[in-house]
């Protein structure tokens, strides 16, 4: 008898987490069009504007896709520990870190002409070491000093760049970075390029491939299975023996080695060095859209696609209907409010509950 | 070096009442939401909309004090829209939080853009210092009436908690929903209405910043002060009189990077800057494991579970 | 004096969906009287209450009050014609002081407090009852029995002379109970209160109430003067005709090994207090072991340290000789088990599925993981599948959140978790809280089954009757130690109680 | 002729009453050329996203002609976008271009250090102690050469005078700006001059405290009723005009554009009530020396560690200067 109903249910709970965010979308695009209409503007033109600059073309896509790399890492970055209960609100910090280091062992590495794929490796590498002890450290306080995560990894995102800015202005100055305080350039043999084929460099691609790697681990591995554990219920986590704290800290960890390696190709894909530029608020926008794809690894990359596109087709809405930049801030605003919203519709909808079946005991 | 020493100090003292205020008003709407069991990490929104309003209305009325009306009245918006979305079930409260922060700082932003240029009418301050004869002390001494406004604020808010029904009544909320509902109180409206009030303070904090303090507005008024009050609740342990010291000690620790400046102690003033970050870090470290932090937090806080 | 109402319901009955949880039950009170109210859990007793106090709006009933038909649709009502309730779990704010907590219970709170009024108007108050409270102590820093107390203080603060108390006493130990229950017996043979008190107790029922009511399913299945039925009586009204259970068979074993043991254990809580301190106890195999004691003096720390929901601060568990310390490996090496309180918070994570909850112990084993860390969804459900069936747990799917089984199922699962493996330890804490008759039974038999096949059992209970049915020894635990152990043949009730009241 | 799309790019909002400002107010101008279409993105962040954005104009609405205004956007964000777009002309407001860039990008820029200098003339005249004050972001060359430029103005007509300097460490943050321009007046400060993004906190600020002001990229004197001096303000318009002279015609645009007073590519702000009659003559007699090209930086210099830095003459334009790194003897700071 229970057999019969599983696909069933996964079935329906899969319709769900489809039609929720549609239902939302469609009900963020009619209050930004009141909002529009208010202000004198037509939707009609915004909206096919947003469809052009966000997908209209193939240029259009593949900049909505460039700009969704970052957005995918630093969406892991968060997440990852939320599966294990954990609010880290500062990947930003880990990316800029991650970045700066990356940057930094690439000057000893170019100058010594070490070849471009083992500086490419050992940059990530350091990255993402750099990013996974900033967030582990957070995860660690967290698990052994009991202080509250999500405070410590904002303090600790600050502090990341007072660090980065020191040194960038400081010690590890490119003295020909005149006006713009910066690393040693990697030069343009280190730079990693693009996809072939396309205009989109190879973060995009390392997102897609991390998303997937998380998505399994999470749900097909001992260890995801033992973080979910341990994010559903500590208690029964510890009560069956398992090492919560290392899991805690581990899962921090994997979300700093994300937002590292985001920075990494910050700078080894288009910045070829670190600077200020690398503090660019993705770090908070990940937040957002780990929440929309209920922190599922998989779902993140549609999710920071969705909004790689916003961002790229706000360029042309400023451009071509002489709006501010902060009409896309007010499309965001609006469209987070109300995917979060919709959470509260989960479970509530008749249509999407499977049959009750079976009886009290 | 004596003089420097006292330089700093001096300037140390008028950052704590210059640059606290803002601190001060976020922080207690802040810990009156928490009081009552609901987070809400947005309070950014409501300082940077409410300093944006506050300036728009001032300059069309020429009454600061209006604007700093109105900049509660934006507040009050963001937070009841805050407290009612999370009263639905399954709305997790931190990330509408940062929802509502990216909406009010968009919506701040756009409406804004008029506002940058021209000239609106201040608040003024009250010379408190004069009789000392020192200049910069007496500069320092300098009180916007909103200052005392918060300190009062906080007298009040620590008084109604512990001599009112409805001080009792958050607390009841906040720490033990089941016993609230036992008691016959309506804990979403409770933890609605304490949330309004606090999104109004934060709108108030807006209004010091855009009509005193620094005193203009424009996109990067606030660099995360309203993020950073959430901080400041939690180092202040849900007390009210101690979020104005902590308040006045992230006033004083940012005037620290360009008073050592001016004093010729300029090496790493990346690091002095990132003074109030650092020292909340370490507080927070030194304290979260200490007796009585437990008790303290509202038991239904979903950030110290 | 005479202040006390008397209080009739007639006819009440209450449906939830297909249950009909109360079913034309009538219950009448006298002014003045002491009156029990008796049957199994889950027979309608805390319904027929809350229908009364307002909580649920019965689908048909009334209510007398002192003779006058009164209409109450919520609790506020309810407190309005003096019927206050004392709930099985505390409704005190543990944040406030005794005082906060009494002045805002009131109606008429005043929205502007004087303390120096109110705290003069409370030790006045305080004078004329019979039993004490800090004031101006933090409810969380109260004991149980304070905290007890505190309640039947707010009511009687309050003016609620109709005092409707449910299970009042499953948190004190028998000389508190006995005293306060004594104290409430005295104020109302004074006619300045009556009682209606919920019981288990037959002790209880037959030393202080001079009436009782017996709810069995919903039905009313009798009533009468507790003073002349007999305790046979009262029992067959409560769980029917049906035999009473014969005690569980018990085997005798001669391997006396010691398997677990407990050498100076010492813990603290979070805030530094000493909760556990030179905790020493032997289990050997065959043998159940029982930790009795008032709830609160350190047997959930106990639990939680063995479980290592709690670092100890000194001490060694030893099994087999060899020092333990409660990590994964190290339940799988010595096979530890456990069945915690409260499974749904303490033993399942209640967004999982039932087939994953179902996995705790085996997921990192084959045949559900290869390699050790990748696991395959086949194996895991079809072991969910047999256990679901061998246990006759009742879920819609194997993939349902364990949170939408009913309590008695939870608790059906985590048995199957826990016992489906080859025991060598198993360390249970109130198994049975909240259970019905036959899942009592059932759990039980499989307890002592497993003791019977050589397993070292922990038995940490709330429930003297548990103890004393299934351990072999008993040991009491009061003040964060072990006072007191005996084999159960050379010990009683009454040395029990008294040692865990701390004598 | 093809006609021209024009794609602005502003790193801040165009209404910052600051740097970007200054360029939106100008590009006006070219908005009037008949056969010019101007499309403008503000708030673009000096990353990836102006490349994006450049990229977006060129292919979606047909770009031909991208002004990218901020400095961050040179490297390599102009240039590799130059490369991949040959037929677009590029250019950028920053003297950054140099020989073997792409010849389809370039440089225009107006020296606001000699502004500054103008700035420090009327200064050190107006200041009774000869404490000067300045308020800066980052210790870059544009700002550090504002801040010596500054200071030898100031010593033109006060041998005396100082400048103590507070970098905030952000081109906006104006809750440190005002606390830097406090600290400065506490310090003894009688003149404050700045270089930030948006100069109104520390105008206000100052003139709040009752000290003398200089202001920085645009007019800031109604800000400061009492105490304003002059400023130095760029006139982008020059530029944006010869530009669209060239374009009406269909001639190229010249790569690399530099300039200041002598080639009204600066104004400094009509003086106000802070600035004493013998100020006012000196200023105006510096800029009349700028205009002939007189030179500000005569060595021999030291920097404020005691080190020689500049030997001799250089010229207003050298492009040594662009590299400054040092503050000068007279200047009380440090830059690291
Ligand atoms: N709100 C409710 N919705 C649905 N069913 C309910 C509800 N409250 C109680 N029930 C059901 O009604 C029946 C009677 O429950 P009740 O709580 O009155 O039992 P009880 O006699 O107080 O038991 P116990 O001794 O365990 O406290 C149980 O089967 C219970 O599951
Ligand atoms: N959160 C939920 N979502 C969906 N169904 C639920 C949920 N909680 C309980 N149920 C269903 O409601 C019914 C009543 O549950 P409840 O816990 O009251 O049962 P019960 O009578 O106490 O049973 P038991 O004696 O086993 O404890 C069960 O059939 C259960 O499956
Ligand atoms: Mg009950
Ligand atoms: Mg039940």
């Amino acid at each position: 008898m229970p057999s019969t109903h599983t696909p069933n249910v996964r079935m329906l709970k899969f319709a769900e987490a489809l039609f929720v965010p549609l239902v939302a979308l469609l009900v963020s695009a009619v209050l930004f069009s009141l909002f529009l209409l208010i202000i004198g503007k037509s939707p009609v033109d915004f909206f096919s504007l947003v469809w052009t600059g966000g997908f209209g073309s193939s240029f259009s896509i593949q900049q909505s896709l460039q700009r969704s790399a970052p957005l995918i890492l630093a969406g892991l970055a968060f997440a990852i520990p939320a599966r294990i209960g954990l609010t880290i609100i500062g990947a930003e910090g880990a990316l800029v870190l991650g970045g700066f280091a990356a940057a930094a062992i690439a000057i000893p590495l170019v100058t010594f002409g070490i070849p471009a794929p083992l500086t490419w490796l050992l940059m990530a590498l350091i990255a993402m070491v750099t990013g996974g002890v900033w967030i582990g450290l957070a995860g660690w306080l967290r698990h052994y000093r009991g202080v509250n995560e999500t405070i410590s990894s904002l303090l600790l995102s600050y502090i990341a760049i007072a660090i980065m800015n020191f040194f960038v202005e400081g010690a590890l100055r490119d003295p020909a970075s005149a006006n713009k305080p910066s690393t040693m350039p990697i030069g343009d043999a280190y730079r990693i390029g693009s996809i072939p084929g396309t205009d989109v460099h190879w973060g995009f691609a390392a997102g897609i491939v991390l998303a997937i790697a998380l998505y399994i681990l999470m749900s097909r591995t001992t260890f995801g299975f033992a973080a979910r554990m341990t994010g559903g219920n500590v208690r029964a986590a510890q009560a069956q023996g398992l090492p919560v704290g290392l899991l805690i800290v581990s899962c921090c960890v994997i979300a700093g080695c994300c937002a590292g390696l985001a920075g990494f190709f910050e700078v080894a894909a288009i910045h070829g060095q670190a600077n200020a530029s690398l503090v660019a608020g993705y770090g908070f926008t990940g937040i957002l859209i780990a929440f929309l794809a209920r922190h599922n690894p998989l779902a993140v990359v549609p999710v920071a696609i969705l909004f790689g596109a916003i961002a790229a087709a706000g360029g042309l809405v400023q451009r071509r209907m002489g709006m501010p930049d902060a009409t896309v801030l007010v499309l965001q605003g609006i469209i987070f409010v109300v995917l979060l919203t919709s959470d509260t519709l989960y479970g509530r909808l008749k249509f999407f509950q499977p049959p009750v079946g079976g009886d009290r005991t | 070096m004596d003089n420097s020493i006292f330089i700093v100090l001096i300037a140390m003292l008028g950052g704590a009442i210059r640059v606290s205020t803002p601190f001060m008003f976020v922080a207690l709407g802040e810990c009156l939401t928490e009081k009552s069991g609901r987070i809400n990490l947005g309070l950014e929104g409501n300082l940077v909309l409410g300093a944006m309003v506050a300036y728009a209305i001032s300059f069309h009325t020429g009454n600061p004090w209006i604007g700093v009306l109105a900049a509660g009245g934006s507040g009050l918006i963001l937070g009841a829209l805050h407290g009612y979305i999370c009263k639905l079930p399954k709305v997790n409260d931190i990330a509408v939080g940062i929802a509502i922060m990216s909406f009010g700082t968009g919506v701040a932003f756009f409406f804004g853009k008029p506002y940058i240029q021209p000239s609106a009418p201040r608040l003024n301050s009250i010379p408190l210092g004069d009789w000392t004869g020192n200049a910069s002390l007496a500069q320092a001494l300098q009180v916007n009436p909103l200052f005392f406004v918060g300190i009062l604020l906080a007298v009040l808010m620590s008084w109604a908690f512990a001599n009112t029904r409805w001080g009792l009544i958050v607390r009841m909320t906040g720490d033990s929903a089941a016993s609230a509902r036992a008691m016959g109180v309506s804990v979403d409206l409770v933890r609605f209405i304490a949330t309004t009030i606090g999104g109004m303070l934060a709108g108030i904090g807006g209004s010091f910043l855009s009509l005193y303090y620094p005193g203009s507005w424009n996109q990067g008024l606030s660099s995360g002060q309203g993020l950073m009050a959430v901080a400041l609740v939690i180092f202040a342990r849900w007390d009210p009189i101690r979020c104005i010291w902590a308040a006045l000690l992230f006033g004083a620790a940012g005037a620290i990077g360009p008073s050592l400046q001016s004093v010729g102690i300029t090496q790493g003033y990346y690091f002095f800057n990132a003074a109030p970050y650092i020292l909340t870090l370490f507080i927070m470290i030194a304290s979260a494991r200490s007796k009585g932090a437990a008790r303290e937090a509202p038991g239904e806080l979903s950030i110290t579970k | 004096m005479g202040r006390a109402p008397s209080l009739e319901a007639t006819g009440m009955t209450k449906i939830f969906g297909p249950l009909v949880a109360l079913d034309d039950v009538s219950i009448s009170v006298p002014a003045g009287s002491f009156h029990a109210l008796l049957g199994e859990n889950g027979a309608g007793k805390s319904t027929l209450v809350k229908s009364i106090m307002g909580f649920y709006s019965p689908d048909k009933g009334s209510v007398k009050l002192d003779g006058k038909e009164v209409s109450i649709k919520t609790p506020k009502d309810a407190r309005a014609h003096g019927i206050g309730m004392v709930y099985q779990h505390f409704t005190l704010v543990p944040c406030l002081t005794a005082a906060e907590n009494l002045v805002i219970s009131r109606a008429d709170a005043p929205s502007v407090i004087d303390w120096r009024k109110e705290k003069k108007a409370l030790s006045e108050f305080m004078e004329t009852m019979p039993f004490k409270v800090p004031l101006d102590a933090q409810v969380a820093t109260l004991s149980a029995g304070e905290k007890q107390k505190l309640e039947i203080l707010k009511l009687l603060y309050l003016d609620q002379r109709f005092m409707i108390l449910d299970e009042p006493t499953s948190v004190l130990t028998p000389g508190e109970a006995d005293e306060m229950l004594g104290l409430l017996g005295d104020m109302a043979a004074k006619k300045e209160i009556t009682v209606l008190m919920i019981s288990h107790k037959f002790r209880e029922v037959k030393a202080f109430c001079d009436g009782f009511t017996v709810l069995r399913r919903g039905k009313l299945t009798g009533s009468g003067d507790a003073q002349s039925a007999s305790i046979a009586e009262m029992s067959r009204m409560m769980i029917g005709d049906t035999e009473v259970r014969e005690r569980a068979a018990r085997t005798q074993h001669n391997d006396k090994r010691e398997v677990l043991e407990l050498a100076g254990i010492f813990a603290e809580d979070a805030e530094g207090t000493p909760v556990l301190s030179s905790i020493n106890l032997k289990v050997n195999a065959g043998e159940i072991v029982g930790i009795a004691g008032v709830s609160g003096n350190g047997q959930s720390a106990l639990v939680e340290v063995l479980a290592g929901q709690r670092a100890m601060s000194d001490g060694a568990i030893r099994i087999q000789a060899q020092n333990f310390a409660p990590k994964r490996s190290n339940f799988d090496r010595y096979k530890v088990f456990g069945l915690p309180e409260e499974p749904l918070k303490n033993a399942t994570v209640p967004r999982m599925s039932v087939a994953e909850n179902l996995a705790f112990r085996a997921f990192d084993k084959p045949p559900v993981a290869s390699l050790g860390w990748w696991m395959s969804p086949g194996p895991l459900r079809k072991r969910a599948e047999e256990l679901i069936k061998l246990y006759r747990v009742k879920t819609t799917s194997p993939d349902a959140p364990i949170e939408t089984l009913s309590g008695g199922n939870v608790q059906r699962a985590v048995l199957a978790r826990e016992l489906s493996g080859d025991v060598d330890v198993l360390i249970v804490a109130n198994p049975c809280f909240g259970l019905d008759f036959a899942s009592v039974a059932d759990i039980r038999s499989q307890i002592m089954e497993q003791r019977n096949r050589g397993a070292a059992v922990l038995l940490v209970s709330e429930d003297l009757d548990e103890i004393l049915e299934l351990a072999d020894r008993v040991a009491v635990m009061s003040g964060g130690t072990i006072t007191y152990v005996a084999a159960i043949q050379e010990t009683d009730r009454n040395v029990i109680g008294q040692h865990m009241a701390g004598h | 002729q093809s006609p021209i799309v024009l794609g602005a790019v502003y790193v801040g909002p165009r209404d910052d009453f600051g740097w970007n400002q200054a360029h939106s107010v100008a590009m006006e101008i070219l908005k009037q050329v008949p056969g010019i279409t101007v499309i403008e993105e503000e708030n673009v962040p000096e990353t990836d996203a102006v490349s994006q954005s450049m990229e977006s104009m060129i292919n979606l609405d047909g770009a031909n002609l991208v002004l990218a205004t901020s400095f961050g956007y040179y490297s390599p964000f102009v240039v590799e976008l130059a490369k991949k777009y040959p037929e677009v002309q590029f250019r950028h407001a920053a003297p950054l271009w140099k020989e073997g860039d792409p010849t389809n990008a370039g440089s225009y820029f107006c020296y606001l250090n000699q502004g500054h200098y103008v700035n420090g003339v009327a200064a050190g005249l107006s200041s009774p102690t000869g404490k000067l004050g300045f308020v800066a972001a980052k210790p870059i060359p544009s700002v550090l050469s504002n801040i010596n430029s500054f200071l030898l103005g100031a010593r033109k007509s006060n041998p005396n005078a100082t400048v103590q300097v507070i970098f905030t460490g952000e081109w906006s943050m104006p809750v440190r700006e005002a606390e830097a321009t406090n600290a400065l007046v506490d310090a003894g400060c009688d003149v404050i001059g700045c270089h930030v993004d948006g100069p109104k906190v520390v105008v206000e600020t100052a003139e709040g405290r009752g000290v003398k002001t200089c202001g920085h990229n645009a007019s800031q004197a109604p800000l400061a009723p009492k105490g304003f001096i002059t400023g130095a303000e760029y006139k982008w318009s020059t530029i944006y005009s010869m530009y669209a002279d060239l374009l009406a015609k269909g001639e190229p645009l010249p790569n690399f554009v530099a300039g200041g007073f002598h080639n009204d590519m600066l104004q400094n702000t009509p003086y106000g009530a802070g600035a004493t009659p013998e100020a006012i003559a000196a200023a105006d007699a510096a800029i009349t020396d700028l205009k002939t090209g007189k030179p500000i930086y005569v060595g021999p210099l030291k920097d404020n560690a005691g080190n020689v830095v500049i030997e001799g003459e250089m010229d207003n334009y050298d492009p040594v200067l662009d590299g400054m790194n040092y503050l000068l003897e007279g200047v009380i700071g440090s830059i690291t």
